[in-house]
């Protein structure tokens, strides 16, 4: 499969390459880690004018914790899996970051790419949902910062605007007694996932939920938020009846369609059960444990 | 009655000047923006150990080394590889002599057709640079971007346990 | 002895290694000729539509682009139809309706590849959307769309075929104490192999020659082929030239000839240039040949003590849109009539209706002999229904039933003569291997705990080695097989063959038949395969036919020269030839160790010293037509655990007791058991090609058609028995595909076997975790 | 896949009739137009690029109005492709006059896609069609009442 032509641009810095983006009316789009943007172009489902290819510009692969963990737009899958302070800190992205495609993909796909392309079988997402991280990025007319609940419009649809390039990940720091998880179905290796759910918990002093995230992959047009799952576990113990109450609100937030991947049903179920497995591990991690 | 027209997409427009080191040896091309890193190892440089198995990142038969990283060279455009070094198969035995790698694939009968050899050995190699004693697990899930048809994976896994532990002997007598 | 020369029996590390190792291998792909163009194929988006027209103007204005070839230009060579493997037609291209989505619409040939994309993409077809058929149970039914409108016969019905005593059949099962029935679908599903299908054509227009490179598991049948295509346009046979050069995996999807093929060569011709043609992964999976897609329904007749009796068979096979099939002239349906499988049926009768639909043509192997898995997977799957049916361990069932070792050779009630077997045997060791008692008592205890564990035999029998030639044809030639050795005077030895290795080994494991039969080092013996204009005719590899047929060859070959040498050995020691024996690689006088001579000097003398009145050197060819097929078995035996949540099946354990016969080499049986293994475990959980109703394929990559990784691959655990078989030369019976013929089986009866207690009979594979879950909800069992 | 609706529209009739029915505005509310090329009143080729995010086809449409009774119904197929894929739409609309300066239209669409953007895209099908045909429809809306600048 070959792709259709294209100019292609290195972009030196983001204002070049938001000038870049911004006089290419509209036909322009950002090189990342291409893993899912190349194949879609040698299908030709994808014919960029220009491709403005950021992977030379400076600080966007960075990963430091500055009262948040900061994470540059073009770390690679498997440094922010490998990354001590992530190790250590914050698991869910190391559960995240290791299921996502295959581990040569991993190599090259980025965290901003994953987040930015807007495909809701991608498994950041979800995750970030549940972190309630929220995204930097720059324009010509400089710099905002969008809440993850705002940022996903539709499949492949960002808030984004057509000259706006995705920077950085801010993740706030969890408070102690906190711990999440991400757990992602797939029939195989490298498959789009059947469904996957990230939770991330806070714990108050008497083991009840202070603070939940839930978030669900590829099972709607977008990543989705289960405000009400959250809901149910905010307040409460989670115990075996709280847990399986939120598993069922997650699966009702679903709203997958039959593919390939299983019948919209079951789907839903599959939300459930991992939902209910996800969070067990948050908990577990939450409580110290692994 | 035509009321506009919108111009046919033609090939050839953008030809870029790049650098690129493949085996440790530079060279200096001019190619299309559009050229993918493995037809220009394939094509232009003649070297016809990396495959195409599948166009849609899932086979890793076209995995090469990208600044010593395994990465799928169908998946990444030449361009893109300017002034970075680039390992393929050919470059795996040195001076006359085998890889490891290599030779833990004759060994261990890890490989039938030989078709997706080239990419899982590079992927083999990357992983014994990171991790040179991988157990089982770990060495199946770094070959899980890479798909064989002949061989059922049992006798990959062998081969790259035999490397390891050539490898490990190798260093412990030097 | 033998390990010192790499005879049979020795695991000796393989020659093509060292060229595969360090990415020297020579695939179509890496054949580059000067002045080579490129050819690209646009394809239909429709599943059926009149093309009203095709606009080629903007491609042909693309700077680069030479030619644009459409139906309508092959009609005056007389190109646009070829025929099939089994006497039906094909479109090369398709002058006013296409019958399948993805089939070919148009050629496009340009100086780059990249370019030759370009103009596929700059043609414009205008297309009047057809209705479709994609199911082949409607297509048989009256008032369905017609698939083929240029055939007289006005229905979708391809042939009616059937075997067997249908009268007394029918009598067994109405006076039968048990009968069982179960419809099973074998769905559609792809090889896959990871290099796709190509040529490299090269037309001298001087000397009138053409030479391709080709990805083809069967060169010389190919070269023929062409020259029954492309006669009438001067293409003469000893003037073409198919080089078969490395392949990366074949399974039967590198046996039939594809409209690609045939546009590449006309190409060729027309602009006088090389031209190359490498399909991408989508066309691969989306236009050539397919295998299974059998709609079965099977009845099985016993007595209540488990005594089976009776087997009752009807199948619709989907052939897509014409019968482009690989399977022998005779055998529309391939072997599919080894149905009975291992067990001594009284009366039997199969049917099969081969139906046309809107779906691309095949009807292959897919690492496996002739429609064999569908036949060994409908047996091994009925076993067990009927074993669910009575209550009784599937194990014991089937050891009730096997045909005796001691009824070996066996006369099958449909008409098959096994070799040779020990059925018990196999499936003894592997329950022993995978501790089967104790695992029955560890299912026992965690169904009591509410948790799912199965337990699934298969004990198939395989048949494998086509000819005999009084049965089996392809387009009339018969399915012999052929091998030329030459020893050198220096005593090194070169071996041609009919067939071509697909990663099968045969540079190692045909060099160890003749090291055994003359005594030459492994190492001193080339062999070379693929090239026509060198190679003896032979009919290819597939369905597991080179060891039985082209080793049978081999060793007969080997052996003339081993009796001629017997000759010059009596010369060079002056004594009768009655005198001379064979022992430990050598001519002895008899009872004279001493007196003895090695092949390398009788090579040297059949050139040098050679008798009086007989011709030098040293040299055979033999042409063998096996007189039966030989009937590789097995036993295996899968532990799955199913997640209640998800419906997920994980393959625990897989114990894998093969037997066929004497065994070459231990390490690359092994290697191909593996193999087949894990292509038997992809339909069985991940593998299916389907369609919508509007004929759009599902499936059509690698990012849909989902290939196991390393990951949900199982480390197989293999043993074996070694059963002879009594007609081969060297009693070897072929192993490349028993793996895939038995293993699905095993998978689906333990996942069955997992959920028996629900009520489960059977479930159609592949077993996704919706259909498990379905049935742990419906249960209430699920998590 | 099927999808409908129905819009109130502050126009009159005979004026959305005329629009419906005119290749040159009609088509202003398809997506992204390249060219228009009317062959006759009820035949009209328009190149079209749609799709989602970075995935976008240009579809060359041959549309044709199969049935047209003035004033209040109309059917339409478009049929078209893009490079290894085909679309065909297949619309009926009918329109009713709540009074002189506002209409009703019922309007439903058969969508198929065949091909290479089924076969990849199939999972974002639904949406991605359910969108661009809401769109066409709003847009027709919106252009409707908008005031008439002859």
């Amino acid at each position: 499969m070959i792709p259709a032509s294209f100019e292609y641009a290195v972009a030196r810095d983001i204002a070049d390459a938001i000038q870049l983006l911004a006089s290419s009316g509209g036909e322009g789009k950002v090189l990342a880690g291409g893993q899912s943007l190349i194949p879609l172009m040698k299908f030709r489902l994808a014919q960029p004018a220009l491709l403005i290819d950021i992977n030379r510009v400076a600080g966007l692969g960075e990963i430091r914790e500055n009262g948040e963990l900061q994470i540059g737009a073009l770390v690679r899958e498997n440094d922010l899996e490998a990354n001590p302070i992530v190790r250590q800190r914050y698991p869910i992205l190391v559960d995240t970051a290791a299921v996502v495609a295959d581990p040569l993909v991993r190599n090259l796909a980025t965290i901003g790419g994953n987040l930015a392309h807007a495909d809701p079988a991608n498994d950041h997402p979800a995750t970030m949902l549940a972190v309630r991280a929220s995204v930097v990025v720059q324009g010509p007319k400089g710099e905002r910062v969008i809440p993850i609940d705002e940022l996903f419009v539709d499949t492949f649809t960002t808030s984004l605007a057509p000259d706006e390039i995705l920077t950085q990940i801010r993740i706030p720091k969890p408070a102690p007694k906190s711990g999440g998880a991400y757990l992602k179905f797939e029939r195989k290796v490298g498959d789009f996932a059947i469904a996957g759910v990230a939770v991330m918990l806070t714990l108050d002093a008497n083991g009840k939920v202070a603070r939940a995230g839930i978030g669900l992959t590829n099972v709607g047009p977008t990543a989705i938020r289960a405000g009400r799952a959250e809901d149910v576990l905010t307040g409460q113990t989670p115990d075996d009846k709280t847990i399986a109450e939120a598993a069922s609100r997650a699966a009702a937030a679903a709203e997958p369609v039959s593919d390939l991947r299983g019948p919209a049903e079951y789907k839903k179920d599959v939300v459930r059960v991992l939902t209910q497995r996800a969070i067990v591990k948050a908990v577990a991690r939450a409580k110290g444990g692994a | 009655m035509a009321v506009q027209t919108a111009p046919a997409k033609t090939s050839g427009t953008t030809r870029m000047k790049i650098h690129v080191t493949v085996n440790g040896e530079a060279h200096d091309l001019e190619v299309e923006a559009r050229i993918l890193l493995v037809h220009l190892l394939r094509e232009n440089l003649g070297m016809t150990g990396t495959h195409i198995g599948c166009d849609t990142t899932n086979c890793g038969a076209c995995t090469v080394l990208l600044n010593g990283r395994p990465v799928k060279s169908c998946t990444v455009f030449a361009v893109q590889a300017d002034q970075m070094s680039v390992a393929t198969v050919e470059g795996l035995e040195k001076e006359g002599k085998l890889d490891p790698i290599q030779e833990g694939f004759h060994e261990e009968h890890g490989l039938q057709c030989g078709f997706c050899t080239p990419g899982m050995m590079i992927t083999a190699a990357a992983l014994l640079t990171a991790n040179p004693d991988p157990s089982e697990l770990q060495i199946r899930q770094a070959i899980s971007g890479n798909l064989c048809r002949c061989t059922g994976y049992v006798n990959i896994v062998k081969s790259i346990q035999y490397a390891a532990r050539k490898t490990r002997e190798t260093r412990k007598e030097a | 002895m033998a390990t010192e020369i790499g005879g049979i029996g020795v695991s000796v590390k393989r020659k093509e290694d060292a060229r595969f190792i360090r990415g020297r291998g020579n695939y179509v792909d890496d054949v580059k000729l000067p002045g080579m163009l490129y050819m690209d194929i646009a394809r239909s988006p429709y599943a059926h539509a009149r093309i009203k027209s095709i606009d080629t103007s903007k491609a042909l204005a693309i700077p680069g682009v030479l030619a644009v070839i459409t139906g309508k230009d092959l009609v005056p060579l007389k190109l646009e139809w070829m025929p099939t493997l089994m006497s039906d037609k094909q479109m090369v291209l398709p002058t006013d309706t296409v019958l399948y989505q993805a089939q070919e619409v148009a050629a496009v040939v340009a100086t780059e590849r990249y370019i030759a994309a370009d103009g596929v993409a700059a043609i414009e077809v205008d297309y009047e959307p057809l209705p479709v058929v994609v199911d082949p149970i409607k297509a048989l039914l009256p008032g369905a769309t017609i698939v083929r409108e240029d055939r007289a016969q006005k229905n979708n019905l391809i042939w009616h075929w059937e075997v067997g005593d249908k009268a007394g059949t029918d009598k067994a099962f109405a006076d039968a104490e048990v009968v069982v029935k179960q419809d099973i679908y074998i769905p559609r599903i792809h090889v896959a192999s990871i290099e796709t299908c190509g040529m490299v054509a090269s037309f001298d227009k001087i000397n009138g020659k053409l030479t391709v490179w080709m990805t083809t598991q069967a060169p010389h049948a190919i070269r023929t082929v062409i020259a029954l295509v492309a006669g009438h346009l001067g293409l003469s046979e000893e003037r073409i030239r198919v080089i078969s050069p490395d392949i990366g995996g074949g399974f039967g999807g590198k046996v039939p000839v594809y409209p690609g093929y045939v546009l590449a060569i006309g190409a060729s011709v027309l602009t006088g240039h090389p031209v190359k043609w490498i399909e991408d992964r989508s066309e691969n999976i989306q236009a050539d040949s397919f295998a299974r897609d059998y709609h079965i329904t099977a009845e099985l007749a016993a007595k209540k003590d488990g005594t089976m009796q009776a087997l009752r068979v009807k199948t619709i096979a989907d052939h897509g849109a014409f019968d482009a099939a690989a399977n022998p002239s005779k055998f529309p349906a391939g072997l599919f009539h080894v149905v009975t499988g291992s067990y001594p049926f009284e009366k039997s009768f199969v049917e099969v209706d081969g139906a046309y639909t809107n779906k691309p043509p095949g009807g292959i192997a897919y690492r496996c002999s002739f429609r064999v898995t569908e036949a060994a997977f409908t047996i091994e799957r009925l076993v067990d229904v009927l074993a669910l049916e009575l209550k009784k361990d599937p194990a014991e069932l089937r050891m009730q039933n096997f045909i005796p070792p001691e009824a070996f050779p066996y006369k099958s009630v449909l008409g098959w003569e096994y070799d040779s077997g020990n059925y018990g045997r196999a499936l003894k060791l592997a329950m022993d291997k995978i501790g089967y008692a104790e695992l029955r008592k560890e299912q026992a205890a965690k169904r009591a705990k509410g948790e799912l564990m199965g337990i699934g035999i298969s004990s198939f029998t395989e048949i494998v080695g086509a000819g005999p030639s009084k049965h089996f044809d392809i387009l009339g030639i018969k399915m012999f097989d052929s091998a030329e050795i030459r020893v050198h005077p220096t005593g090194k030895a070169m071996v041609r063959l009919g067939v071509k290795s697909q990663g099968q080994g045969h540079e190692t494991t045909f060099a160890q038949i003749v090291a055994e039969e003359l005594g030459l080092p492994v190492g001193d013996i080339a062999v070379e395969e693929g090239d026509t204009d060198t190679a003896p005719y032979g009919l290819g590899t597939y369905a597991s036919r080179s060891t039985p047929v082209a080793g049978a060859a081999t060793a007969l070959a080997a052996r003339k020269i081993r009796e001629k040498a017997k000759l010059i050995a009596a010369h060079l020691l002056e004594a009768n030839p009655d005198d001379i024996e064979w022992k430990d690689y050598k001519f002895q006088v008899k009872g004279v160790p001493t007196k003895s001579k090695t092949m390398q000097e009788i090579a040297f003398a059949a050139y040098t010293n050679h008798p009086q009145g007989m011709e030098p050197g040293l040299e055979a060819v033999d042409y063998y037509d096996p007189p039966n097929l030989t009937y590789p078995f097995g036993s295996y035996i899968c532990v799955v655990d199913i997640d209640k949540g998800t419906g997920e099946v994980k393959i625990r354990r897989f114990v894998a007791v093969d037997d066929c016969g004497t065994i070459i080499n231990p390490m690359i049986v092994e290697g191909q058991i593996h193999g087949g293994l894990t292509m038997g475990l992809a339909p069985a959980l991940y593998e299916q090609i389907n369609y919508d109703d509007d004929g759009n394929i599902q499936g059509g990559n690698f990012m849909d058609y989902l290939l196991p990784t390393a990951m949900e691959t199982p480390n197989w655990e293999l043993g074996k028995t070694v059963t002879p078989s009594p007609h081969h030369p060297i009693g070897a019976k072929g192993v490349g595909e028993s793996a895939t013929v038995g293993a699905p089986a095993a998978i689906a009866n333990a996942v069955v076997d997992a959920l028996a207690h629900l009520g489960v009979r059977h479930i159609d594979i592949p077993i996704t975790p919706w259909k498990v879950q379905k049935i742990l909800k419906d249960n209430g069992v699920a998590e | 896949m099927r999808f409908e609706g129905t819009l109130d529209i502050a126009a009159p009739r005979d004026r959305v009739w005329s629009f419906l029915t005119d290749p040159k505005q009609v088509t202003t509310c398809a997506p992204d137009v390249q060219s228009l090329d009317v062959t006759d009143p009820r035949h009209f080729k328009v190149v079209v690029r749609a799709g989602v995010g970075p995935i976008k086809g240009t579809f060359s449409m041959n549309v044709e109005f199969t049935d047209l009774q003035e004033p209040d119904h109309a059917s339409v197929v478009a049929r078209g492709q893009a490079p290894g894929s085909a679309v065909e739409m297949r619309s009926e609309m009918d329109l009713t006059a709540i009074d002189g300066t506002r209409t009703t239209m019922k309007w439903s669409s058969d969508v198929t896609v065949s091909g290479m953007i089924q076969q990849v895209g199939a999972r974002l099908m639904q949406g991605a069609a359910d969108k661009i045909t809401q769109q066409v429809f709003s847009c027709m809306k919106e252009k409707l009442e908008a005031p008439v600048t002859a």
